[in-house]
């Protein structure tokens, strides 16, 4: 850093080193077509899904759009309020804005029809004792309070139905995608467009 | 006509502290890139263009903040270019950079990422809540703990690996006088006992939140070979690749995702290598909560799945193993999020120039630089050698 | 949906400088390689990119060099009546700075108007700590 | 160099506020749209680029959800700029030249509607100097507007001609969000606004997409009869602080325009993203034409001025003219940041 001359007048004064500049910005959102059908299923205990025209899985919540086709997802899928828990994790530290209890768990639970796990919090059950595999059920916020809005699932809770076999992307890890099995590496499906198909 | 050459001529970097106090945005960004200046023993005006890399703009609430930067970074009348692609924003930037040159439009491209976390804080950030949208419950670590609890199933791993990760990283940042954490009382056992965050992530597993920024001078054929002349060692570019994966797809892997796989086969496809675990020197990898450290070796080829965490318990990515993963202490030791993966590229060239100092690898020839962001679902590579391609 | 937060941004020294500038009722700019001055001061040449060594006082009257009226302010604006935006270029300086005149009514703007800073009562170290130029009582325009 | 083209565009009719999609459900079908104009699907595609900013939504990261729309698997090339699609577009082009791909898909999105824009821009300003005061857009375009009155450089006669001009072209643009017929004299009866602006002379805000198929080459020829090939594209940024800029000239466009060969020969068409009137007029000197009989025949940003998408659609609106046979030359330009801080122009041609 070169040397600052300053004016006599500021040379013997407590030099501002920080300045504080407030910002608000006030937005008002609209949720979009796909969620506003799941929310206002919600708020009549429903869950429903969308299913891709193409893959034939079914994401929930929905976003409008199949991400591996890129093809709008308009078949609905009414889901039951059960699902397995694929992963998981014990929280230990208390996140701005949050008012849990901890520890606690929030869990990735792929519901029953569905083929992508949605993030929710495990409760009614000691936290060390939720597992991969683990079978679980939506618990429901008092009928008063149901609305338009996630919160409206309060919780998941085990069914105490025996734990399943989780299978997700990779699990079984012999064929797992991205892996590189046996020393070689894996082919690119766009291999072909990406050098030069056309020319 | 296709890929000229391109070479790092040069590379800067800030101290990186929890608050830079002594410095405004403008000047974080002039301490990173006059040093890359410096070391190219270039001035300003000798800059084609500039391109800038950062996470995103709420971290300091400044919209678009490479216009207001314009000045400071000497980029009045010239082309400046800002990337954002999430966590690998800062090794995408370099690369966006480096295909300037290697198309042939600029000789002397200045790239620069940065962020200053302190003017507010990233947990805020990225925790606003957005109305209509599965809330976070538990913050990034939350998003990312599961997929390492996967990991620990899949591979079988023992549950110390992450400490023995975090211990050798944050040794190996005490050898670097940027790094943001220097723990020299740090343990293998100070980090068991340190508190389970995001169980299976504990706290000392974790990264801080840092000011910092990092600069590099990418310089065209001619140019590299004029500092090479000069005694300036260039680290020539050898492969650059890019990889997206949607974020919520039923059909990805979390825990070794096929877009790293393949930005991973792709620039050892353009670097003519076959055998990474052999023929690579060194690792720059991003690696925010220490248990990537073995996902990512499986991810881009240097164990077989499931077996990356033996290379952790052998000691092969030590800073004298027979691959050094993260010499410079890595992002858990120092991350200012957008410049994060550029620091790991700038690692990797700084490497094959024999200047990393007291972590430098003896005799590094071929080093990998690697960025990921998002879900795990952006990637950035390159290759840098101190050989010409 | 409100997205607020109290940034709090360090200054370095060049900024700093302004800032503390404001804090004492004193405008200062940097001088650039070519001897210009500009105000606020920027932390690099204009046409070196080298850092800025030297800090001077300017004003604390300048000129308005353009302006806009605003008939109906935002609840985000400077000043709560009717006013003009305007680049003023302080006596010593060579580049305008951005602030905001209290002229009362668009028929007593103009540019080469003369202006001087009307302060807070109370000053931190803020561009606000200004609370706005006004038209100088008897000035002659430039 | 080599010679790449734009070979498909689309884009949204842009409105004032999308109530009912989010941006993916915005995007997919002009993604959609692009795609099918030329038969392609993304598997045809070598690398997609996108522009957006995060302040637009309020939302960090928002490119992220988007990049869901296009469906990116199995996994793509792909990058993001904070910029207007016009430097995704720049971007693309530069990927391109390295001989590895052939074909790239760019887009971009504004939905501007949620917030109050022309605070959110002043979040663009000086973070210590100017943000704090909230300088919103329109205000500072008025300074930049009295500036080249003072200067005798325009008339308010001539700025109402830009505003009449361009709302009347936009009546042929089933896109546009204002059209209107009106004459000179009646727009000058209108009050100001912000003085010296009335109205007439400010862009609307607007939501909006627009995509673009790049493509080198043969791969062009094979697709379209008449690509629009991208003769020559550069850009140039200046000053972010007023002070430091003559604002009555744009000097970063008429470098950029210079690099890209704009006076290389005769212009059918012209497109340039003046969200103001009196930028327009600013923009014809910085580029040489004063006099020029078609410029922004779409109505331009003063019709549809969807934030960092109006500049992809100044290239497709030059390029579909080209593609459709109607223009042989043309030109066009984006900016960004305030009162033209940052701008792009472009080249387009038919003949390959």
């Amino acid at each position: 850093m070169a040397d600052l001359t300053l004016p006599a007048a500021l040379r013997d004064v407590e030099a501002v080193r920080s300045v504080r500049t407030p910002a608000r910005l006030d937005y008002r959102y609209t949720p979009g077509t796909a969620t506003s059908r799941f929310l206002h299923a919600i708020e009549q205990k429903r869950i429903m899904g969308e299913r891709c025209p193409v893959c034939r899985k079914v994401y929930v919540p929905p976003r409008g759009a199949c991400p591996t086709d890129g093809v709008p997802t308009e078949e609905q899928v009414e889901l039951p309020h059960t699902g397995t828990v694929t992963s998981f994790c014990v929280v230990n530290l208390q996140f701005y804005g949050q008012g849990m209890e901890i520890p606690y768990v929030s869990a990735n639970i792929l519901l029953d029809g569905s083929h992508l796990p949605i993030m929710h919090l495990i409760q009614e059950v000691q936290a060390d004792k939720v597992r991969t595999g683990m079978r679980v059920e939506a618990v429901w916020v008092p009928d008063e309070e149901m609305g338009p809005t996630l919160e409206s699932i309060k919780w998941f809770r085990p069914t105490g139905e025996p734990d399943v076999q989780v299978d997700i992307p990779g699990e079984d890890h012999g064929t797992g995608l991205g892996s590189w099995v046996g020393g070689s590496p894996p082919e690119d499906p766009r291999a072909a467009q990406t050098h030069g198909g056309d020319a | 006509m296709g890929k000229e050459r391109v070479a790092v001529v040069g590379v800067g970097q800030t101290k990186h502290e929890s608050t830079r106090g002594d410095v405004s945005i403008a000047g974080l960004v002039r301490e990173a890139a006059g040093r890359a200046l410096a070391d190219a023993e270039m001035t300003w005006t000798d800059i084609d263009a500039v391109v800038i890399g950062k996470a995103p703009d709420f971290f300091e609430g400044v919209m678009m903040p490479e216009l207001y930067l314009a000045d400071a970074l000497g980029c009045v009348g010239k082309p400046l270019f800002r990337v954002h692609t999430a966590g690998s924003v800062g090794g995408s930037t370099a690369l966006v950079a480096s295909q300037l040159v290697q198309a042939g439009i600029h000789e002397r491209v200045l790239t620069v990422a940065w962020e200053k976390q302190s003017e507010s804080e990233a947990m805020w950030a990225l925790s606003l809540p957005i109305p209509f949208q599965p809330p976070l419950h538990a913050g990034a670590g939350g998003y990312f703990a599961p997929h390492i609890r996967s990991y620990i199933r899949r591979s079988k791993s023992p549950d110390h690996i992450g400490a023995l990760v975090a211990l050798k990283d944050r040794r190996n940042a005490l050898k670097n006088p940027y790094a943001h954490l220097h723990e020299p009382d740090i343990t293998f056992d100070s980090i068991r006992e340190s508190l389970m965050l995001w169980d299976p992530i504990r706290y000392a597993e974790t990264c801080p939140s840092s000011d910092g920024a990092c600069a590099l001078v990418l310089g065209s054929e001619s140019v590299a070979t004029a500092a090479a002349a000069a005694g300036r060692k260039p680290a020539w570019v050898h492969g650059t690749a890019m990889r997206s994966e949607p974020t919520m797809s039923a059909d990805r892997d979390t825990v070794l995702p096929l877009g790293g796989a393949l930005c991973a086969a792709d620039v050892y496809r353009q670097a003519g290598i076959t055998d990474p675990r052999r023929q690579v020197d060194a690792v720059e990898m991003y690696v925010p909560f220490s248990w990537f450290e073995p996902m990512w070796l499986e991810n881009l080829g240097f164990a077989e799945p499931g077996d990356g965490w033996r290379m952790v318990e052998d000691g092969a990515t030590a800073l004298d193993g027979d691959l050094p993963v993260n010499m410079s202490g890595g992002v858990l030791s120092s991350n200012p999020i957008g410049a994060s993966g550029m620091l790991r590229f700038a690692e990797a060239a700084m490497q094959v120039r024999g200047t990393a100092g007291e972590h430098q690898v003896d005799g590094a020839k071929l080093a990998v630089g690697h960025a990921y962001g998002g879900g795990s679902q952006f990637f950035a590579m390159w290759v840098v050698g101190s050989d010409k391609p | 949906m409100v997205i607020e937060y109290p940034f709090s941004r360090t200054t370095g020294p060049v900024i700093g400088a302004f800032l503390t500038g404001l804090r004492e009722r004193m405008l200062v700019g940097s001088r650039g390689s070519d001897g210009r001055v500009h105000v606020p001061p920027v932390e690099s040449d204009p046409l070196t990119g080298e850092a800025v060594s030297e800090i001077v006082e300017v004003g604390p009257a300048g000129e308005v060099t353009t302006w806009a009226w605003v008939n109906v302010p935002h609840a985000k604006h400077p000043l709560d009546r009717p006013f003009a935006w305007a680049l003023i270029r302080l006596d010593g300086a060579d580049t305008p700075m951005l602030h905001v005149v209290d002229a009362g009514s668009i028929d007593a703007m103009r540019t080469g108007l003369r202006v001087e800073p009307r302060w807070n009562d109370e000053t931190e170290g803020s561009i606000t700590d200004l609370a706005c130029f006004v038209p100088v009582a008897d000035g002659e325009d430039a | 160099m080599r010679d790449v083209a734009v070979i498909s565009f689309a884009q949204s009719a842009h409105v004032r506020s999308e109530e009912d999609r989010n941006e993916v459900e915005m995007l997919m079908p002009v993604v959609g749209d692009v795609l099918g104009k030329v038969d392609m699907t993304m598997a045809d595609i070598g690398f997609t680029c996108s522009g957006s900013t995060d302040y637009l939504a309020g939302q960090a990261f928002s490119f992220v959800m988007t990049l869901d729309g296009v469906g990116p698997w199995p996994p793509i090339q792909e990058s993001h700029v904070e910029m207007d699609g016009a430097w995704a577009l720049y971007e693309s082009w530069v990927k391109i030249q390295l001989g590895e791909i052939d074909t790239a898909l760019v887009y971009c999105y504004s939905k501007s509607s949620p917030g109050d824009l022309p605070m959110v821009m002043t979040r663009q300003l000086d973070p210590y100097t100017a943000a704090p005061l909230w300088p919103d857009a329109i205000s500072l375009a008025a300074l930049q507007a009295r500036a080249l009155l003072d200067a005798g450089k325009i008339t308010v006669e001539q700025m109402a001609e830009v505003a009449a001009r361009s709302r009347r072209s936009a009546m042929d643009n089933p896109n546009a969000q204002l059209a209107w017929d009106r004459g000179v004299d009646e727009l000058l009866k209108a009050p100001e606004t912000i003085a010296p602006l009335r109205r007439h002379d400010c862009p609307p805000i607007s939501d909006g997409v627009a995509a673009v198929v790049l493509a080198a080459d043969g791969a062009a020829r094979d697709r379209v009869e008449r690509p629009a090939w991208i003769r020559g594209i550069d850009h140039r940024v200046e000053s972010m602080h007023l002070g430091l800029r003559d604002l009555t000239d744009s000097v970063s466009t008429r470098l950029a325009g210079e690099k890209a060969g704009v006076a290389g020969g005769d212009l059918d068409v012209v497109e340039l993203h003046a969200p103001f009137t009196h930028q327009e007029l600013v923009l014809r000197s910085a580029l040489g034409l004063d006099d020029h009989k078609n410029v922004n025949p779409s109505g331009g940003a003063l019709a549809a001025n969807p934030m960092m998408t109006a500049g992809l659609v100044r290239i497709g609106e030059v390029a579909d003219r080209i593609l459709a046979g109607e223009a042989g030359r043309g030109v066009a330009h984006a900016t960004s940041g305030p009162c033209l801080q940052q701008n792009l122009v472009c080249v387009l041609e038919g003949n390959g």
